[in-house]
């Protein structure tokens, strides 16, 4: 059974194809990378994916289980999560709120309107523990405003992991990092266990190709390559629209 | 006599009317996404200006051109002085647009009194003409006539001119208007007190026909509102079929449905807005 | 400067008061009218006048009433419902009032007509609506004015009778004076051999009549009850369709203080009214020189209205001499006047508390260059029940959008 | 310290018919509390959940209407308290299954549509809502025996049902909900992609607001013993809007201020400034261009710049409650 499949999915903006029949197959617990130049329709894929857009033709399958007609709310609650190329985080509230509406998403707590959000330990204890396990612990009751740029992106992932995702699809990660940054999310990532099937989008080669297990290409949203890392890297039509640049 | 005749006629008057009051409120709508409450307020206070003119002794087109320059000019001052300093907060420009409405309304009360003002037709449009063997008051066909007119200026200023490119590249999409190096803050201005100005020229074209008093602000506010959301925001087009529409609505509503008069006007504007409720603001969204 | 002594200038005397000793204003305590008028909104235009026709009343009496100084207290009332009441709170709760002249719409005054009977608080309305005087009396109400439908019984009459009209369709506001007015109209011109064709009623806010006017043909008359800056309205578009017929209107349809706005289009508008500007007795003379002067207006029912109101409580003060403490008393003297010269003309009221006296019918002229109204008949000793039995006449309902019905 | 504060609050609250003298303010009062309830209400909506309304007055009537119609067909106070809520909540769904087509501009526009049309129908609907004349009560209903007939029993009674309604406010505020809503606002699509319904958290929002606008509505009526359309007239849901605008949406305090604001000019100023609309008017213009967050964070905002400018060294005080242990 394959964590993620994708089969002949399609999606245009009015009269522009963004993606183009694209299938994509991604087994449980892979590191799957998307390189593509800019406009090829990666973020596209994601949204298609998690469902905040629809696709015009095309279906999806989560673990066997058919994402196709599941509104965007319905996949996280069926295992997958995601985080933001632009960071989307609720900018007035503490870190730890971030995480906990995080966790909250996905329990039936969310609903309740009487008891008091920070009296939950339960939850408070979880949601310390996902910035824990991104290196955020001692910055829990620090309003997103107040925090650097490196460290946004670790409370997208921290989010994301938050929700105990079977498949994580992570949108450029690594995006407008410094170096040291970039080392401290490669490490959230690269202790993900292997029961989280990951996807991710990058541009950053030197970082992703270390990542990635195996490589898809898309190009004006079409695949044009799909193997492993030495096959993908080897492929003149790789190194023809991408590498090649 | 062909009371459907008459009825679609008058139709078409109104809506110049409205036409008039409607396109500056589309076009700042469209461009600045404000809902200017003012407008009707700019619409009273064009037409009391007309009536102090006209009291001066100048002539009623003369009175007319000028309330509208006056009331362009109290437009630009509330965009440069308070509308300016709230780009982009929907919430405090409806409260201070709102606000301006209530001191407006005070002030004309305070300066031209409560008592009706009526405007007397311009000499030589008195009376009535006959059109299909019909007599039709000449004023009202003179509306027409004048909101055709206007209409087609203002389409020649945004369809042929730079300014009107700029205007309509920034209402397309201002984000990317600013990049290309338009200054979207001076078409913010110039396009408050076009709106500002053409609603307080209506007033005066509209003053033979409603006079002026107190309220007239509320009467014609929610008017505009429905021909905007029916046509569309920020389309001149959309403007006048929405202002003929609503003359339509309005004449033919009030005869066959009176006791939902209110209803037969509010109900489209809803329709259209739950129907499509991206397809007029759409563009608005991110 | 007229003489106003609103609260400010209350509140500036009684700080002189503090600092200079005046045992006058301890001595002679002063009775309290409370106003309840439009200042601001749509309706400030009546309230305004309102406002002036008592103004001119005090000054004409120095500010005394049966020896005692008068303090007038304004409550504007925004032309709402909520807002009558919080000031009606205010006059009766706060600054204790003697009695209350207004407010000006029928909405307004019911919604304090429960609150001021509670309160056993003498108030004389401008306010129309029918059943205050008729099927839901309220003891203290006093109406020197008359009900909706007052003026336009006799307008029937006349209509009927003397311009021999058979067939008119009336038109109006959409709402409850609308409705009295052209059903006491047509109540009286159809015992009169007379057929209401078409009743129309367009919202209080239209500003376009055309939809209706394309419906006025083929009958004797056009019968119009509009109010506030609708007539206006109304006659210039009715002119400038081309609707030839003739115009019969009510009260605040033709109402004087409209002359000044009006243009060629309202000559020769048979009206109705309580009051007319040309009434030729010296009490109206002189109201009309005052407000004149004052003003700068010839007067119409709003003001008149407040002045008689002023009249009425002077004449009922008097007899109890000044005495304001027992408000059944004031009540009971004010139901009692029966004025003889006053700017309407002789009164005196039922058992309702609403007025009994003359309607005149007037015709709209221009002479030497200024709009007037003409004087062409009057109904003395006018009561809102016309000339029906009382009580068949409260038997039936209240004059309404469908009633009387049409007649096919 | 705050709760000495709140203890002083809530016994002057409590005491202030005594020490106020005149009935007439302690009925000027009862109305500050009815319109707090409303303003509390509606920033449910427009402050925690981003959604500017401008037909929430047809909620507020709704309430009245049903209320007084109940009332005049001869039913008790149960009744009419549990028929009113009720009526409000129904079209309060209807309200928001329309409203929540739109977002941002489109959603206010839907309001003033219906509030439109709910005013057309009360103002026409002539046989159900008495049309201009509106509808009116002899006596307020006497709920479990206790008469409302004066003017202190009736002020006690709106401030039980308003200390309720705060309450109910704070708690709410602090709830797993209360947090999904302003995340709802904030970032919509995250919120769905986290696995939250944004539409069903915003419909509740909406029938949450809405239902304390139909009590507001219907102590509105049993102070007023009246109602006409004039209560739902677009002019009174955009002097609701004012309310809370005015004092700071999204904050508890905010709407109560905005509430007294408005109701002390147009109650008490009206009556020494002729042109209190004027003044009203340039108040609000005012408070948003100099204080655009509103009178209650703004004046919170002045007073730490000035305690911070009186001991420089000091650090900032932390006024936000949320984070509480």
């Amino acid at each position: 059974m394959t964590a993620l499949e994708v089969r002949d999915l399609n999606k245009s903006f009015g009269g522009l194809r963004v993606t183009r029949t694209v299938n994509l197959s991604v087994a449980p617990g892979e590191r799957r990378l998307i390189i593509g130049p800019n406009g090829a329709g990666k973020t596209t894929l994601f949204n298609l994916i998690t469902g905040e857009l629809r696709a015009d033709s095309g279906s999806m399958m989560l673990f066997g289980q058919d994402l196709t007609r599941e509104p965007a709310r319905r996949r996280a609650h069926l295992g997958l999560a995601r985080t933001y190329q632009i960071i989307t985080l609720f900018p007035g509230e503490t870190l730890l709120r971030n995480v906990t509406l995080s966790l909250l998403g996905l329990s039936r707590l969310r609903w309740n309107p009487i008891v008091r959000i920070d009296r939950q330990s339960e939850l408070l204890t979880k949601a310390h523990a996902a910035l824990a396990r991104v290196g955020l612990g001692h910055l829990a009751e620090r309003p997103v405003g107040q925090t650097s740029y490196g460290e946004r992106r670790r409370v997208e992932i921290a989010m994301a992991l938050a929700q105990s995702p079977r498949v994580l699809l992570l949108d450029e990660p690594f995006a407008g990092l410094s170096i040291d940054e970039r080392r401290d999310v490669l490490t959230v990532i690269n202790d993900i266990p292997r029961d989280v099937t990951i996807v991710m989008i990058e541009h950053d080669m030197d970082v992703a190709l270390e990542f990635a297990e195996r490589i898809t290409v898309l190009h004006f949203g079409e695949v044009i390559v799909e193997g492993t890392r030495a096959e993908v890297v080897e492929h003149p039509r790789t190194k023809e629209i991408y590498l090649g640049e | 006599m062909n009371l459907w005749l008459i009825l679609s006629i008058n139709s078409v008057t109104l809506g110049g009317l409205l036409f008039l009051l409607s396109a500056g409120f589309s076009l700042i709508f469209g461009l600045m996404r404000i809902p200017n409450l003012t407008h009707g307020s700019m619409f009273m206070l064009g037409a009391y200006f007309g009536v102090t003119l006209i009291g001066w002794g100048f002539g009623f087109w003369l009175a007319a051109l000028m309330a509208g320059l006056g009331v362009a000019l109290f437009g630009g001052i509330v965009e440069r002085f308070v509308l300016r300093r709230l780009v982009g907060n929907e919430l405090a420009q409806v409260l201070v647009t709102l606000g301006l409405s209530f001191m407006v309304a005070d002030v004309c009360l305070m300066q031209w009194g409560g008592d009706p003002i009526s405007v007397d037709t311009p000499a030589g449009l008195v009376g009535s003409s006959k059109v299909f063997g019909m007599a039709f008051p000449t004023y009202r066909l003179a509306i027409i006539f004048i909101a055709v007119a206007i209409a087609a200026a203002l389409w020649g200023m945004l369809d042929r001119t730079r300014l009107g490119a700029m205007i309509r590249a920034a209402v397309d999409d201002p984000a990317m208007a600013r990049v290309v190096g338009i200054r979207v803050s001076h078409l913010f201005t110039f396009v408050f007190c076009l709106g500002a100005g053409l609603a307080g020229f209506a007033g005066v074209i509209g003053g033979p026909i409603l006079s002026v008093y107190p309220g007239l602000d509320q009467d014609m506010l929610p008017l505009a509102l429905v021909v905007v959301i029916l046509g569309g925001s920020g389309s001149l087009l959309g403007s006048l079929v929405g202002s003929f529409v609503v003359g339509l609505l309005y004449n033919f509503g009030q005869a066959m449905f009176p006791e939902l008069a209110y209803v037969v006007l509010f109900l489209p504007m809803l329709i259209v807005l739950v129907l499509r409720p991206r397809g007029l603001f759409g563009r608005a969204a991110p | 400067m007229n003489v106003r002594l609103d609260r400010r200038a209350f509140l500036a005397s009684s700080a002189a008061a503090a600092t200079l000793p005046m045992p006058a204003i301890a001595q002679n305590k002063p009775i309290r009218i409370g106003l309840l008028t439009v200042k601001t909104g749509p309706l400030a235009q009546g309230g305004i006048q309102m406002e002036q026709g008592v103004t001119l009343f005090l000054k004409d009496r120095n500010n005394k009433i049966a020896g005692r100084p008068v303090e007038l207290l304004i409550g504007d009332t925004g032309g709402n419902p909520a807002g009558t009441k919080t000031k009606a709170q205010e006059l009766i709760e706060r600054d204790q009032v003697d009695m209350i002249f207004g407010p000006l719409a029928a909405f307004e005054l019911l919604a304090i007509t429960d609150y001021v009977a509670a309160h056993k608080t003498p108030i004389l309305s401008l306010a129309a609506a029918e059943d205050m005087s008729q099927r839901k009396p309220n003891p203290y109400f006093v109406r020197a004015s008359g009900t909706s439908a007052q003026n336009m019984q006799p307008l029937a009459d006349y209509a009927a009778k003397e311009l021999k009209y058979k067939s008119v369709i009336t038109i109006s506001e959409d709402f409850a004076y609308g409705y009295e007015q052209m059903g006491g109209f047509q109540r009286v011109f159809e015992g009169a051999g007379g057929h209401v064709v078409k009743k129309l009623w367009p919202p209080l806010v239209t500003p376009d009549y055309t939809p209706y006017l394309a419906q006025l043909s083929g009958v004797d008359a056009v019968v119009q009850g509009f109010a506030g800056s609708n007539p206006l309205k109304f006659m210039k578009q009715y002119a400038d369709a081309g609707v030839k017929l003739p115009v019969l209107g009510g009260g605040t349809a033709g109402d004087d203080a409209l002359l000044k706005s009006f243009g060629d289009e309202a000559i020769g508008m048979i009206s109705a009214s309580a009051y007319t500007s040309d009434l030729d007795s010296p009490m109206n003379q002189h109201f009309v020189e005052g407000m004149v002067r004052d003003y700068g207006s010839t007067p119409g029912l709003y003001a008149a209205g407040l002045y008689i109101n002023g009249l009425v409580a002077e004449a009922a003060l008097e007899k109890l001499g000044g005495n304001t403490d027992d408000k059944d008393a004031v009540i009971k003297a004010l139901r009692a006047v029966s004025l003889t010269d006053s700017p309407r003309g002789p009164f005196h009221f039922d058992h309702f508390g609403n007025v009994v006296g003359t309607v005149y019918i007037r015709r709209l002229e221009r002479k030497t260059g200024k709009l007037v109204q003409t004087t062409i008949k009057s109904y003395p000793n006018t009561s809102q029940f016309w000339t029906f039995e009382e009580k068949w006449f409260l038997e039936q309902p209240v004059y309404s959008r469908d009633y009387p019905p049409l007649k096919s | 310290m705050n709760r000495a504060a709140l203890a002083i609050a809530l016994l002057l609250l409590a005491t202030l018919p005594f020490w106020i003298g005149n009935s007439f303010y302690v009925n000027v009062a009862t109305q500050m509390l009815i319109y707090a309830i409303f303003a509390l209400g509606l920033n449910v909506l427009v402050g925690y959940a981003g959604l500017v309304t401008l037909g929430h007055a047809a909620l507020f009537g709704v309430a009245a209407y049903a209320g007084a119609t109940l009332i005049n067909s001869g039913h008790g106070h149960i009744i009419v308290a549990i028929g009113a809520c009720l009526a409000t909540l129904a079209v309060a769904a209807i309200f928001a299954v329309l409203a929540l087509r739109g977002t941002g501009l489109g959603f206010v526009m839907i309001t003033v549509a219906l509030g439109q049309i709910a005013w057309g129908i009360a103002y026409r609907w002539i046989s159900l809502t008495n049309g201009d004349n509106g509808v009116s009560i002899n006596a307020r209903p006497a709920p479990f025996g206790l008469s409302l007939e004066s003017a202190p029993a009736l002020y006690w009674a709106t401030l039980v049902v308003f200390l309720v309604a705060v309450v109910a406010m704070a708690i709410f505020v602090a709830s797993p909900f209360g947090a999904s809503l302003r995340g709802a606002r904030d970032q919509p699509r995250r919120m769905t992609a986290l696995g939250y319904n944004v539409w069903l958290i915003r419909f509740l929002a909406f029938l949450f607001s809405g239902f304390w606008s139909g009590v507001a509505g219907l102590l509105y009526l049993y102070y007023n013993q009246f109602v006409s359309p004039q209560t739902v007239a677009l002019s009174a849901s955009a002097e609701a809007l004012l309310m809370v605008i005015a004092g700071g949406t999204g904050t508890l305090l905010g709407p109560i201020a905005g509430a007294i604001l408005v109701i002390v000019m147009k109650d008490i100023a009206s009556a020494y400034i002729e042109r209190w609309n004027f003044v009203l008017g340039a108040i609000f213009v005012l408070i948003v261009v100099f204080m655009p967050e509103g009178l209650v964070p703004g004046v919170v905002r002045l007073c730490r710049r000035v305690i911070a400018a009186r001991r420089p060294r000091a650090p900032m005080p932390v006024l936000g409650e949320e984070s509480g242990e």
